[in-house]
C-alpha cells in the first residue's frame, strides 16, 4: 500500500518521535525501579515526579492528585468501582449514561450483580445529556456521577461544568471518563468541579499502557489493585517510568499546542463533513455539530454496511472504524448510536473518522473522493438500494 | 482481534472483485433473505433452463465483507448447477470454497444458503413445481428511511 | 560514579537492546490498534498472537490460556479477587502464605473486610511451605490456594508441583504469583498442576507495564478490569502491542538460554555467598540453600542496619536493595524475614543482592571487598559492635 | 519514593563523612537510646569541662542514613555549649541545620534530640547535679544473638 491515511486517532494515535524520543533511555540505560534507594532510582523518581507534576499542571491539578494506571479501562473500573465500595456505606446508587464507553457501562453492569443499583440517562439526538434530566436522577443514595467528558464514536462534548456543579450541590462525588478529551480539550478540574477523572496515554500521542486516574484530595476511594505502596499506596505495580515519562511528554505538547490543534482540525473536519453531506446523497453525519471534539467525524451511509466500507476505505490506505474498536468482533450496532435513536439498520451504516494535526487538506479530499466511489460500488451493490431506486422511479 | 487478518484470502477476493453481482431481468427465480436490523440482507437472482440447469446466477448484497463474498461463492457454486444440485450447495460448501470463515461470521455462509433457496422456492412456485426437501424462505426485510434528510 | 553493578534484579530488569529493538517499532511506527479491521493494525494483530503463542510455549500452555495485564501485581489482583467472586457461592476460603508479596497478601486482606476467611501458612526458617500443613488447611469452602514459585526476597523456591497435585486432589484452584520464577526456572503448568499463574515482563529484561496471568482452559473467574472486548473479554484496555511484543521477545529468550544462565548465576551467587560467610563475621544467608533462585543471595549483617549499608554500597555503584523495594519507605522490616523467624533487630540489617547473566565474576569479588569494608566501617560506627566487643572481651 | 534522592546534600555529607564518631574514654556522660528493634540506636559521649561546656561530642549510631547524619550533627551543635544551652538543642534545630528531613525519618532526629539529653542525665547523676527541665531517659536496648553461627 503506497499511501496510508490514518483516521482512527480516537482508537489509538501515533507515538510522535518527540514523544518516543523522551521515553526511549527509560528502557535500557534507566531503567531503575524509582522506588528504589540508590542514586541511580534517585534520578528516575525524579524524572517521574517531573512528568507527574507536567501532567497535573494541564488539568489544573495538584502533583499529589495524579495517580498512574495502566489506561483508561483501568482508571474507569478504579474509580467507579473504589467509589462503590468506599461509600457502600453511604449509598448504592450510581448515575451515568447511556453512551459511556464499556469501560465504564461493563463496570456499571458488574456492580449492578453486586447489589448496586444504576441508572443510565438518555441523551438527546446529538448524544448531549441534559443536566436537568440527571440532577432529577440524584437520590439520597447516589455516591457517584459518572460522565464521559467526550464521546469517543460521535465525539460530542458533554456540559460537564454544568454536570460537575450539580454533583456538588447535592454532595455527591463526579467522575469523568476524559480519555478522549485530556490532551485535546482545555480541562480545569477545580473550575469544573470534578472530582475523579480518567485518562489514556495512547489516545495523545503517548504510548499505550499508562493512564492516570485524578483523585480531588480528600475524596474517598477503595484501591483497585493492592499490593505495593507504589502511587502513594493507591495503586501497586512497579513504576513504568518509561511509559509516565512518555505520556508527560505527550501531554505537554498536547498542551502547548492544544489551541493551535482544535483550530487547524476543526477547519479540516468541517470541510470533510461539508464535502461529504453535499457530494453523497442519503449520507447523514452523527453527533453535536458545536459541542464537538474537532478531530471527530462519524457519518451513516444509507443502504450500506459498516464494515464493508471499512474494508473498501483500508484498500484506499484509508484507516477509519465503525463504531467503537473494541467492539468489533460483536455483531450489535454501536449502544452510543442506538441512543442517540438511530435504528439498528442505519447504525450499521456508520463509519467514524478521526484525523489528528498530522492530516492534510489533501487527505480530506483524497477521503472524500474515495468515500464516493466506495458508497458507489456498495450501493450499486446493494438490494436496499436497488428497491429504493425502483420505488422512487415509480413513485 | 482484527477481522480483516482473520478474512482468507479467498474472502478477500471475493469481496474485493465480487464474481456475479447485479440483477437478472426476468429472472426464473429470486430470493431475499436476511434482515437490515442484523446488518446482513441478501438477494439472488437466478435464471434456469427448461433442463433445470442454473445458466446464470446473480446477486446484490447489504452486509459485511463476509456476507458479499458468501454471496459471490454461492451464485459461482450454483453456476452449471441441476435446481437438485443447487439445492445442495450448504453453507458448509460455500464456506470450504472460500477457505473457512471467522467465527462470528458463520452466519453468512447460512445466509447464502437461505438466498439460493429462497431463489429456487420463487422458481419453484413461478413454474408450479415441488422441490423435494425445500421449504419456503421467512423474510423480514426492513428498512428506515427517515433519517437521511440530505 | 565511574562503575555500576546493578545487583537489583529481583526488582526489574534492564530491557535488553535486543528486546528493545524488537518492541519499538510499535511505537512510531506499528502504533494502530491491533481490534481495528485495516490492514495496517492486522499485521499488529499477528504479532501480539505470535508473541502470545511464544509465551505459551515456555510454561507449557495453550495460547488461548494468557491473559495480558499490566504487571504482577494486577495479575495476583485478579487472581484472587477473580477466584474469590466467581466461586462466592462455592465458599469464602483461601489460603495463602506469610511470606508472599504485598501484592497477594494486601489483596487478601482487602477481601477479610468483605467476608472471606484467609488461613496464611507459616514457613520454615528457610521459607518453605510444608505440603502437609497447607492440606490440613483445606476446608470444604476453600475456594483458592495461592502460594508463590518463588520468593522475590530470599529466593525460596516452594514446593509448587506438590502444592498443584495437592489443590488438585481436593478440586482446590491453584494459583501461584511466579512473578519472580517465570524466566527464571523451568515451569510446565500442566505437570505442575498450576490453575492460575502471575507473571511481569519487567523481571525478565522485558518492560515495565505488562504481564500475564495464565488462565487454565474452564478455570472460572470473574473479570478485574471491565470494558473493551480485549483479550477474548477477560481484560479490558486497548492493547499494548509495544509492551507485549517485547514481553514474547524477552520471554522467548530468557527461555532459550534458560538452563545456561542457571549454571551460571548459581556459579557467581555461591561464589558470593561463600565469601561473604567467610569473610564477614556475623553474617548469615536467609533462604534455603538448595530450593533457591540462581539470582538470589540474601544476607543479613549483625550490628548494622540495612539502609546505611545500601547508601555505602550505592556509593561504591552497586545497587541493592534491603527487603522488597515496594516497602522501601516503611520503617518494618520485611515481613518474609520475620516469617522465617528473624527477631526485628536482625531483620533490619538485611540485604539482597539479585544478581543477572551481565555480572561478572569480578563483579562478585568487588561486591564481596565493597561489603566487607563498609560493613567494618559500620560496625565501628555501632554502638551494638561496641557492647558486644567489650563484653567479649570481658568474657 | 527514593530515599536517597529525598536526602538533602547535608544529610548526605554527615551520613557519608559523619563527624565525631567514636568514644571518648572516661566521658562526662554517657547516654544510649533507641532500640533496634525499631532499628535505631544512637550513644552519644560528651566531655564536659568545670565550666559545664561541652568541650567535646562522640557518637556511635545504629541506624539508617538520617539516624547517622542526625547523630553527627547534634555532635556538631552541642560541641562548645554550656549544659543549659545543649540542652535547648531540639529535634527541629537539628533538622534545620540538616536542611530537613523526610517526613518518614522525623523520628531520627527526635532520637538525636534523646541521646543528648540521655547524655546530659548521665552527666547530672555522675556530678550529683540537677539540670533544670532533663528528664530521666528510657532505655529498651535488646538484641539478639542466637541468629549468627558464623
Ligand atoms: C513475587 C512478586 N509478586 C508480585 C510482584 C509485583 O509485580 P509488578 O511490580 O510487576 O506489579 C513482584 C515484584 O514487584 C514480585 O516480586
Ligand atoms: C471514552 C473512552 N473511555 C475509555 C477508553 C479505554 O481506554 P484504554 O483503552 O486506554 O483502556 C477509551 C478508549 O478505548 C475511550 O475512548
Amino acid at each position: 500500500m503506497s499511501r496510508r491515511i490514518y483516521m482512527d486517532n480516537a482508537a489509538t494515535t501515533r507515538v510522535t518521535p518527540e514523544v518516543f524520543e523522551a521515553m526511549s533511555p527509560y528502557f535500557t540505560e534507566l531503567y531503575g525501579n524509582p522506588s528504589s534507594s540508590y542514586e541511580f532510582s534517585g534520578k528516575i523518581a525524579k524524572d517521574v515526579a517531573e512528568a507527574r507534576k507536567a501532567i497535573a499542571n494541564t488539568i489544573g491539578a495538584d502533583e499529589q492528585e495524579i495517580f498512574f494506571t495502566n489506561g483508561g479501562s483501568e482508571s474507569d473500573n478504579w474509580a467507579i468501582k473504589g467509589v462503590a465500595d468506599a461509600l457502600k456505606d453511604k449509598g448504592n446508587h450510581i448515575i451515568t449514561t447511556k453512551i459511556e464507553h464499556h469501560a465504564v457501562l461493563h463496570t456499571c453492569e458488574f456492580l449492578e450483580e453486586h447489589g448496586f443499583e444504576v441508572t443510565y440517562l438518555p441523551v438527546d439526538e446529538n448524544g448531549l445529556v441534559n443536566p436537568e434530566e440527571l440532577e432529577a436522577a440524584i437520590k439520597p443514595e447516589t455516591v457517584l456521577i459518572s460522565v464521559m467528558f467526550a464521546n469517543n464514536e460521535i465525539g460530542t462534548i458533554e456540559p460537564i461544568a454544568k454536570i460537575g456543579e450539580i454533583a456538588h450541590k447535592h454532595g455527591v462525588y463526579f467522575h469523568t471518563d476524559a480519555v478522549q478529551a485530556f490532551g485535546h480539550v482545555a480541562i480545569d478540574v477545580n473550575e469544573m468541579n470534578i472530582d475523579l477523572l480518567s485518562a489514556s496515554a495512547h489516545k495523545l500521542n503517548g504510548p499505550k499502557g499508562v493512564g492516570l486516574l485524578y483523585i480531588r484530595k480528600g475524596v474517598k476511594l477503595s484501591n483497585l489493585i493492592h499490593g505495593g505502596a507504589q502511587e502513594r499506596g493507591r495503586r501497586a505495580g512497579t513504576t513504568n517510568a518509561a511509559g509516565i515519562i512518555g505520556f508527560g511528554k505527550a501531554a505537554e505538547l498536547a498542551n502547548a499546542k492544544l489551541k493551535e490543534t482544535i483550530a487547524y482540525e476543526t477547519k479540516l473536519r468541517d470541510k470533510l463533513i461539508k464535502r461529504v453531506l453535499e457530494e453523497i446523497p442519503y449520507s447523514r453525519v452523527n453527533g453535536d455539530l458545536t459541542n464537538r471534539l474537532s478531530n471527530n467525524a462519524n457519518f451513516c451511509f444509507r443502504f450500506i454496511e459498516g464494515e464493508s466500507l471499512l474494508i473498501l476505505l483500508d484498500s484506499k490506505g484509508i484507516c477509519a472504524s465503525s463504531g467503537s474498536a473494541c467492539t468489533s468482533g460483536s455483531l450489535d450496532p454501536s449502544h452510543v448510536l442506538l441512543a442517540i435513536g438511530l435504528p439498528h439498520e442505519i447504525a450499521h451504516g456508520s463509519v467514524r473518522l478521526t484525523i489528528s494535526d498530522e492530516i492534510t487538506e489533501e487527505d480530506i479530499d483524497y477521503t472524500v473522493d474515495s468515500l464516493k466511489e466506495i458508497v458507489g460500488r456498495l450501493r450499486d451493490m446493494s438490494p436496499l438500494y436497488e428497491d429504493f431506486a425502483k420505488k422512487e422511479l415509480v413513485g | 482481534m482484527s477481522q480483516v487478518t482473520e478474512y482468507s484470502e479467498k474472502v478477500m477476493d471475493h469481496f474485493s472483485n465480487p464474481r456475479n453481482v447485479g440483477e437478472i431481468e426476468n429472472a426464473s427465480g429470486v430470493g431475499t433473505v436476511g434482515n437490515a436490523k442484523c446488518g446482513d440482507i441478501m438477494r439472488m437472482y437466478l435464471d434456469i433452463d427448461e433442463n433445470q440447469i442454473v445458466r446464470e446466477a446473480k446477486f446484490k448484497t447489504f452486509g459485511c465483507g463476509a456476507a458479499v463474498a458468501t454471496s459471490s461463492m454461492a451464485t459461482e457454486l450454483v453456476k452449471g448447477k441441476t435446481v437438485e444440485e443447487a439445492l445442495k450447495v450448504t453453507n458448509k460448501a460455500v464456506m470450504e470454497a472460500l477457505d473457512g470463515l471467522p467465527p462470528v461470521k458463520i452466519h453468512c455462509s447460512l445466509l447464502a444458503e437461505q438466498a439460493i433457496h429462497a431463489a429456487l422456492w420463487d422458481y419453484a412456485e413461478k413454474n408450479n413445481i415441488v422441490i423435494e426437501g425445500l421449504k419456503p424462505p421467512v423474510n423480514d426485510i426492513d428498512e428506515t428511511e427517515e433519517f437521511y434528510k440530505s
